[in-house]
């Protein structure tokens, strides 16, 4: 079924040919092979979509913050200590009742990797690039999500450096909960734009 | 260039195919290949619009046929073949050491890459550089097609937007990609309407939003 | 529908190659297919922008990796499981006759052939139909993106040219693609200039013609 | 290097399934193994670049018919009797001093069959289909045509179900040729516009 599953497959002259040139830089000195495990150990273990999590729950918590992280995303994550994203040119861009924002690099596959990690397959995928942009309402329904149609939708073709980041609505369900209880509920997809985030259910009384 | 690459808008791949639980990497070596990448990114010998380019400049069939991390192998050794860091013999050696010679230092080094985690050169200049359009002006994104690496996809050449607002100054991606000037200019937000794209039969209130140098746009 | 076979104007191809002394058929399987496609035609279960779309529907890597007379077996096997002349368990079966049955008479003989060498429906039609245009003048290829067989490419979608001649009533390939009538309209040669087309970097005197149907054109 | 030599690569698997998609053909009582036999022989002996020929010569010889053949081509070739034609809507298209036209079908292979024959494999190449309508003038240098930059290219996309050849321009030093001796010298690139004709040498006095 296409690209999605490719890495499954047997791969094992890739693997080889991958090693050998790591081989090939390091013996010609041009990088470290314990950079090369630091950059690999941080994408896998530290940066991911919970930096992007933080950032909504607080911009639902904190009026002020989000008025400053819609007018100039990168000056307001900076203000969190997120390393690195005041260099990318951060928008943050809000779902409301009436506008769903989806996400998307139709060239290549940019993403705000700062907020939200490395992107997953399907977003590097051709069928996403080539049809998010003139289908997003069957991209969506792809994710389960039928979207009513008088909900505007706009879609964020990444061609340049700026990098997207969707400010998903906020559950029904939520009064009262703290940023931390919040950004649990915040899902990777919900930021790209294919997932809406459903509303927690009332607790039981204690 | 009008390469492959530029998919926005071709119809026939099929769904999107989500992956519940999807790990970072799906293999080592997918790991290793980003790593490099990043890696001798640091290196400064090639801007990220043409690491871009070398991409772009595969053929079709081996694009389309290549795994995402196989399209990023297949540039990364482009781009050390083309800059002389490693030659095409070397490459096709078959893996692990060549002869005794001890490894020299290397260039790029933990101490290197720690300080440039999650960060790089997303190309925003300080050049005092007017902007052509304001936010609420009518474009048209240029009817253009050059042979080189632009950042303007098919989909929206000749087509009329709106400047929804001004990102600031970034160099430009069809000079900067071979190293031919950096070109600083302001880049916009346009907005298109999905029916101005695609048509008449495009969900009325649908609009797309589109990231554009100075330079690929007119007045209306 | 905007497929990979829809490549007008894009790069990466590589350079064309002639082949001296090429022979009409490199192999003896590629004149079996073309007189399959032509003979099978003459059974009148698909049209011939039926045909086509089925080779537009193959996925992009498939019909990119695929031989021409390699496109022409996928799409053909598509049509004839599609319209249910062959069960897609009997395509699947190996090669060699199935059982002892006698083979009914072939429905496309000799006879019929014979008459047909070199002659084809090419879906011009003599109904009354006004036309919308006449020689000389301006118009607008519509922007449009069916997700079905079109025959407008999408080069010349919102680009202004001239009504060069009007070549008379065709079907209508959109709608006679997938047997939902023959719309019969006029068709016109369309002048467009190059620069029109890729931009200011075009031969000043160049131009392309593209033969347009009534529903792919607007007035200016 | 591309399709153009993908014919060369080693096709057992699909020589096997055009055989067995052949013989059920012919099982179902769908079509005649004869009629296929007669349809390729039709195509590998009798149907091909001559009859195109022919007709260039004969618009050379004949200025009525050449002013006939521009006007309505299907018309003024069925007066030289060849079958199926008028069926097509061929347009004949003229090379002069100024103007040069090239055919190409960038959605699919259309070509002008009884004119011309199958179209050459690099007809029908995405290499072709994708550059002529772009760049024309590279398309003709890989054919080793350099056009002046004061001739005007015209190139015709067959996206519809008229056929188009090109009339090229009479080679000097063909004065006083018969009309066979004339269609000798007309190669099928001239009449798809990928090639010019050269002109004659002066033939040594007898």
């Amino acid at each position: 079924m296409g690209k999605n599953h490719r890495h499954s497959e047997p791969l094992a002259e890739t693997t080889l040919r991958v090693k050998a040139l790591e081989s090939l830089l390091i013996e010609k000195g041009l990088v470290d092979a314990a950079a090369l495990d630091l950059i690999v150990e941080a994408y896998e273990t530290k940066i991911g979509p919970r930096n992007g999590a933080g950032v909504v729950a607080r911009a639902w918590v904190d009026p002020h913050f989000k008025e400053r992280l819609l007018r100039d995303g990168s000056a307001a994550i900076a203000e969190l200590g997120i390393e690195g994203v005041h260099d990318e040119g951060l928008v943050v861009v809000e779902n409301t009742p009436t506008v769903h924002n989806l996400v998307v690099c139709t060239l290549c596959s940019c993403y705000p990797w700062p907020m939200l990690g490395l992107p997953p397959v399907w977003y590097k995928s051709d069928a996403y690039r080539a049809r998010a942009v003139r289908d997003p309402r069957g991209v969506l329904r792809d994710f389960g999500i039928e979207l009513a149609a008088d909900i505007a939708i706009r879609v964020w073709d990444s061609t340049a450096e700026l990098r997207y980041l969707v400010l998903p609505e906020r559950p029904a369900g939520t009064d009262g909960m703290d940023a931390a209880a919040l950004a649990a509920l915040v899902t990777r997809d919900s930021m790209i734009g294919t997932a809406r985030l459903a509303p927690v259910p009332a607790r039981a009384a204690p | 260039m009008n390469s492959i690459h530029d998919m926005g808008g071709m119809d026939g791949f099929g769904p999107v195919l989500p992956e519940a639980d999807e790990p970072v990497f799906h293999a080592e070596w997918e790991g290793r290949v980003f790593a490099m990448v990043r890696a001798t990114g640091l290196l400064g010998r090639w801007t990220l619009d043409g690491s871009r380019l070398s991409l772009e400049r595969l053929n079709p069939v081996d694009y389309l046929k290549a795994s995402y991390y196989e399209r990023w192998l297949q540039g990364l050794e482009t781009r050390l073949v083309a800059t002389g860091l490693v030659t095409a013999a070397e490459l096709a050696r078959p893996s692990g050491r060549g002869g005794g010679s001890e490894a020299p230092p290397p260039v790029v080094t933990v101490a290197a890459v720690s300080g440039s985690l999650g960060r790089r050169d997303a190309g925003r200049r300080a050049d005092a550089v007017a902007a052509k359009f304001k936010p609420g002006d009518a474009v048209v994104a240029r009817v253009m097609n050059p042979t080189g690496h632009t950042r303007i996809p098919r989909y929206v050449r000749g087509r009329r937007g709106v400047i929804d607002r001004d990102h600031g100054v970034f160099v430009f991606p069809d000079t900067n990609a071979e190293l031919a000037g950096e070109k600083p200019q302001h880049v916009y937000a346009v907005r298109f309407t999905a029916s101005e794209i695609w048509g008449a039969d495009a969900a009325e209130r649908d609009s797309v939003y589109v990231d554009l140098w100075d330079d690929y746009l007119d007045p209306v």
